[in-house]
């Protein structure tokens, strides 16, 4: 805690290194909207006198909407190294403990406000679920093989909050499950049993929300989790798991001690798909990669490469980058399930419609929230994009449920 | 919303044909009731259907366990699973979700779209760690005044099996 | 009929089909088709161009029992008392055009579309009657088997028998006749409900008809109970069986024909007895009118599952529909007899008469309302409704037609961002509810 | 009672026997108009048969109808849980609580007027469709009688004569 009190003065002390270069303003997604603006937020941070600014009051009431921002990562290009979503971040803690009910941080609710609800419920709890019954439940039902799972041992696979999206948000077919069976799966096919922990959900959503508590009873409780299974390695295949796992714990917890790898990047590197024996897949389709923001801008040298990589082990298959990608990939609109907006909604589309001008018939992503956001968009205006395009709409999924379905069919078309 | 007078007159009253009032002078037994676990159950009653369910077994003196709280709501439909989840957080032991039957509804198709939405509400539970038993969608008609408490009868049972919401705090 | 015809405030529309309606109370749209009768206004029913015409076709009007020409009116009485062709028949020849003194006719009408402004609707779309699948008791295979409908033709006095009814077989007075009840109703596997007793009426009736003609007749009806529910109907029941008519408590399973075309059926009196007949006459459903389903597409009400009108309210309510401004008269909500039918008819027309009266529908606002402000746009609140009353705006923002709107919400509940939810039921107040139920001890 | 009027917001609470007739609504006035309450919880029967009748008390207190809230103690509590006092009892407080937390954020619902033409289309021109097309038009409304066959007149015009008179049916 002492060491994140340092951190923000940091972070606002080199606020003033800004020299109004309108980056950040030109790139920022939200800024159109008039409601959020990078380059204004850092001069109302330069316009104080720090002792004001340590209580963030000064954002309980200014124009600034600190709780539009989306958080993700575009402004980073700035040429001085400011971490604005970092700063938002931080600012949006001390106006949560100021304002609680602060009325424009309701206004951002969304769907009911089921997700900080569930992230409540699931912090009471003590006794969370158990993934390993839930997925040989779900292999069960798809009749596919069971895995196999250990309770302790040096390689975990963290699922993270695991299928919530999918039955919290229905009919988006955010397959989470399957994403996680997956890997497993394939994991067991080359002969590695991971750890399937009951662990918590990470807290991204709770930390991003400035709801710095709720995020350390969920980190303390999952490194305990870790530490009695006897972890090593973490495998995380959520952007947003990957981005907090990677950098927030071990910026809030010291004792912190585990190797957090990308699951892309895990596979990649020990060549996975080849060790498995007769995996040749067939895949006649075009497919395009959305980079999201915690797997990429977010994280130390951004996960790219390894997510084209696997899917190069799919024979047949053309992957065609958009216009935006990689450091430039636009945002899937929504961060944390808040504010979705008309402006959130139109960045979806426009993230969908890039998809579709270089003809990709599939988009693929490692991020749930970017495919519950686009499959929003395409399932629910599919018509309109047909119109507009004369085809159907990209399907969205996630980077191991597509391999794997691919896998299964051996033949997606 | 702001009043400028937030008062309220309170009521309460019998009719001839009623029992006597039950708001009479009875000291308040936390929890317990005679040692025996006694549930908390959020239940939500669609205004058309099973509301009016609930009403004929008043009228027929169907005797239930006086453990389900009623919220009527215009539709089923309108519900959403943060209420459910919204219940368990304020503390309900159970959550009991109640509409017209399928093809029965008041507004055309909203107890469909509350079939669909509630196939994913035990998974969520699942989830989060709440036993999915703890949840319950009934269909239960205007005139399905009997069934309605063997629902409720049923349910509270369930629940008591279950013992306490675990993450009540 | 011919009052309608003379008001000058009714216009009459016929061979005219519903398209499409839009709008609401005080203000529907319907867009009608009128299909070409290939004869102009100008018809005065001389009828000189029927006697002319060559071509045969099948008169619907007696059932399958006579024909009649291709340029015909539908029977003595009809209103519009003015001929129609039936394409399907006409072959063309154009004789009837050189006979017609008031070049009333066109060969080459086209249909013709009109949109109707109206305040309020009323769903009148009335019944069929079911019709038993071919072989069904012998229906359709023997000649001699017919429904209480056709009967009703080869009973009329402008039927095919001019009111000296015969079988159809030969032609020859049936020296007995039964009528079998139920058919088609009462049975899960056809239609679960019973008819109201509107069978039962029409069985006692025709016996007694029978009898009246000629009382040598045997008449018996085979019925599982007769449902005579209604002033005067048990007095007109026994008057029938005062007649000499045979009520047969019995189930019919099985008609067989002999040779002579006369029917050997088998009753079920404590055990199967055979019995003959001349002339079997199927009581058979009411069902909804084939045309009640195209209807309901265009208005999007509510049904029962047996296909009939839903009613506002069984009890309170049973003429209006769920949808402010629409009524219903006679059959499309349920089966009913005649008298019952004008009861709900002109019910439909002061129900509706008070709101055109006042010139205003007064409505409750328990509606959604959309925060403008948080809209994304997204358009899934339009899907979900169940009235279409949301649409959005050019700008992309839902909006509630306050008049559609019902108010169930379920739109609030499938709403990703939070911004639309129902006046006086909105999210917060259920949320304080649920708070303040399962609070442990009382804050005073 | 005592329970109830210590709850936040609440300024008077009473009993009575009948509420429903009109002397109890002249108690409820009196009530509220010496307390100067604008809400009012109504702790009685169920809402489905008697909401109109309290309704009416708040209107003619020229209060918007909709600060009303019900509170269902006789369908479902006393009539359902007679032989479990405490359970009621508990249970009516709790029910009390949420009702009076509620009626404190209760709205106006207002009241819309749409304007209705004075013109009426029948779909079927059969006995039911003529009869409500005649009774239109004696109110002199506009009637557009819209029938899909030749002819007006529905199955009624195919029937011989009808029950229970026998007359006939044209």
């Amino acid at each position: 805690m002492v060491e994140s009190k340092e951190q923000n003065e940091h972070l606002r002390d080199i606020a003033n290194l800004c020299y109004r270069c309108k980056k950040c303003s030109v790139i920022c997604p939200v800024a159109p909207s008039g409601r959020f603006n990078p380059r204004k937020f850092i001069q109302e941070i330069n316009l104080e006198t720090p002792g004001r600014l340590k209580k963030g009051r000064k954002f309980c009431d200014t124009e600034e909407d600190i709780w539009v921002c989306l958080t993700c990562g575009q402004c980073r290009v700035c040429p001085q190294g400011l971490e604005i979503p970092e700063m938002v971040r931080e600012i949006r803690k001390e106006v949560r403990e100021q304002v609680p009910n602060d009325p424009r941080f309701t206004a951002t609710e969304t769907h009911m406000n089921i997700f900080p609800i569930a992230f409540e419920l699931m912090r009471k709890n003590p006794k969370p679920a158990q993934k390993q019954t839930i997925l040989n439940q779900y292999a069960s039902i798809q009749k596919w093989p069971a895995l196999e799972m250990a309770q302790t041992g040096s390689i975990a696979y963290y699922p993270g909050c695991f299928n919530l999206y999918e039955h919290a948000l229905v009919n988006l077919h955010v397959q989470q499950t399957l994403t996680a069976y997956a890997i497993i799966r394939f994991l067991n096919l080359t002969g590695i049993t991971p750890v399937v922990a009951n662990d918590y959900c990470c807290g991204h959503d709770a930390l991003w929300a400035g709801d710095e508590e709720t995020f350390l009873s969920f980190g303390k409780r999952n490194i305990e989790i870790w530490k009695a299974a006897g972890v090593k390695t973490i495998l995380v295949s959520c952007a947003e798991g990957f981005r907090t796992l990677s950098v927030d714990y071990p910026k809030y917890f010291p004792e912190f001690s585990f190797q957090v790898e990308f699951a892309a990047d895990y596979f990649d590197r020990n060549q996975i798909f080849k060790k498995i024996r007769g995996f040749e897949v067939k895949c006649r389709s075009i497919v395009t990669v959305h980079d999201p923001c915690r797997s990429g801008r977010l994280v130390d040298g951004g996960h790219y490469e390894s997510v084209r990589n696997l899917l190069q082990n799919l024979i047949f298959l053309e992957i065609v980058e958009m216009p935006h990608n990689r450091d430039e990939a636009r945002c899937c609109g929504v961060a944390s399930f808040r504010n979705c907006t008309d402006y959130a909604r139109d960045m979806t589309r426009k993230r969908i419609k890039e998809a579709m001008k270089v003809g990709a018939k599939y988009i693929v992503t490692t991020c749930p929230k970017c495919v519950s956001h686009f499959q929003c968009v395409t399932l629910n205006e599919a018509a309109a994009l047909k119109a507009k395009f004369g085809k159907d709409p990209p399907k969205v999924m996630d980077l191991f449920s597509f391999i794997y379905s691919a896998y299964n069919a051996n033949d997606l078309l | 919303m702001t009043h400028d007078v937030q008062v309220i007159q309170e009521q309460t009253a019998t009719c001839e044909c009623s029992e006597k009032s039950p708001v009479s002078a009875v000291t308040f037994t936390p929890h317990t009731n005679e040692g025996k676990f006694y549930p908390h159950i959020l239940m939500f009653c669609c205004n058309w259907c099973s509301y009016a369910g609930a009403d004929l077994a008043g009228v027929s003196r169907f005797q239930y366990p006086a453990s389900v709280r009623i919220i009527r709501v215009m539709c089923s439909g309108r519900i959403d699973p943060a209420f459910i989840l919204e219940g368990f957080r304020r503390g309900a032991d159970g959550v009991l979700l109640t509409g017209c039957h399928i093809g029965d509804c008041h507004y055309l198709k909203g107890n469909e779209y509350t079939r669909d939405r509630m196939v994913h509400v035990k998974p969520l539970l699942q989830i989060i760690g709440i036993n999915p038993q703890r949840f319950r969608l009934e269909w239960i008609s205007a005139s399905e005044g009997r069934k309605f408490a063997d629902i409720v009868k049923e349910f509270t049972e369930t629940i008591q099996k279950l013992g306490p919401f675990e993450l009540k705090e | 009929m011919l009052e309608v015809n003379r008001d000058p405030r009714v216009k009459l529309h016929t061979l005219t089909e519903v398209k499409k309606v839009s709008g609401q109370v005080g203000d529907f749209k319907l867009e009608v088709l009128h299909n070409p009768k290939y004869v102009t206004d100008k018809c005065n029913g001389c009828l000189a161009c029927v006697d002319t015409c060559p071509a045969w076709g099948i008169d619907a009007y007696n059932e399958r029992f006579s024909p009649r020409k291709a340029i015909y009116k539908a029977f003595t009485q009809a209103v519009p008392a003015k001929v129609v062709i039936d394409m399907v028949d006409c072959v063309r020849c154009g004789t009837c055009i050189k006979k017609c003194e008031q070049k009333a006719i066109n060969l080459d009408e086209q249909p013709t579309t009109e949109i109707l402004n109206v305040g309020t609707i009323i769903v009148a779309t009335g019944w069929d009657e079911y019709k038993p699948p071919k072989g069904f008791l012998g229906y359709g295979v023997y000649d001699n088997v017919v429904t209480q409908m056709e009967f009703e033709r080869l009973l009329a006095p402008n039927g095919p028998y001019f009111g000296h009814f015969a079988r159809p077989s030969d032609n020859k007075v049936p020296k007995s006749v039964l009528f079998v009840q139920c058919v088609g109703s009462r049975d899960i596997n056809k239609n679960p409900y019973c008819s109201a007793g509107v069978c039962c009426m029409v069985s006692v009736k025709n016996s007694k008809l029978i009898k009246q003609e000629n009382s040598e007749i045997d008449v018996a009806v085979a019925y599982i109970d007769m449902r005579c529910a209604g002033k005067m109907y048990e007095e007109y029941f026994r008057d029938a069986r005062e007649y000499g008519v045979r009520f047969i408590p019995s189930s019919v399973t099985r008609i067989k024909e002999r040779k002579d075309k006369s029917l050997e059926v088998v009753l079920d009196i404590n055990e199967p007895v055979k019995q003959i007949f001349d002339l079997v006459i199927l009581s058979c459903a009411i069902v909804p009118s084939t045309t009640a389903n195209n209807i309901n597409q265009v208005l999007s009400l509510q049904m029962t599952p047996d296909g009939f009108f839903k009613e506002y309210h069984a009890r309170l309510n049973p003429i209006d529909a769920q949808v402010p401004g629409i009524a219903f008269a006679g059959v499309s909500q349920g089966p009913k007899s005649i008298a019952e039918s004008i009861m709900q008819a002109r019910g439909a027309a002061t129900s509706l008469g008070t709101i055109m009266h006042k010139g205003s529908f007064k409505l409750e606002m328990i509606k959604a309302i959309v925060n403008r402000d948080r809209c994304s746009r997204c358009g899934l609140c339009v899907t979900a409704c169940p009235y279409n009353a949301i649409i959005l705006e050019p700008d992309g923002i839902a909006r509630v037609n306050d008049v559609l709107c019902r108010g169930c919400g379920t739109c609030a509940a499938i709403c990703p961002s939070t911004c639309i939810d129902l006046r006086n039921n909105r999210a917060d107040q259920y949320q304080v509810v649920i708070d303040k139920l399962f609070e442990e001890e009382s804050p005073a | 009672m005592e329970y109830v009027k210590k709850l936040p917001n609440v300024v008077v609470a009473d009993d009575d026997l009948s509420l429903c007739t009109d002397t109890g609504a002249d108690h409820i006035k009196k009530l509220m108009n010496d307390n100067k309450a604008n809400r009012l919880v109504v702790a009685a029967c169920t809402p489905k048969t008697h909401l109109p009748v309290f309704q009416a008390v708040l209107l003619g207190m020229n209060l918007d109808p909709s600060y009303l809230e019900f509170v269902n103690l006789r369908e479902h509590l006393s009539f359902v849980h007679m032989k479990d006092k405490t359970g009621a009892q508990r249970k009516a407080k709790d029910l009390l609580r949420a009702a009076t937390a509620r009626a404190a954020l209760l709205e106006p619902v207002p009241v819309k007027m749409v304007p209705v033409k004075k013109s009426v289309a029948i779909i079927g021109g059969g006995v039911a469709g003529i009869q409500a097309a005649l009774d239109l038009a004696k109110n002199e409304f506009e009637v557009h009688l819209i029938e899909r066959k030749e002819t007006i007149g529905g199955k009624m015009a195919m029937l011989d004569r009808t029950f229970p008179t026998d007359d006939c049916s044209i």
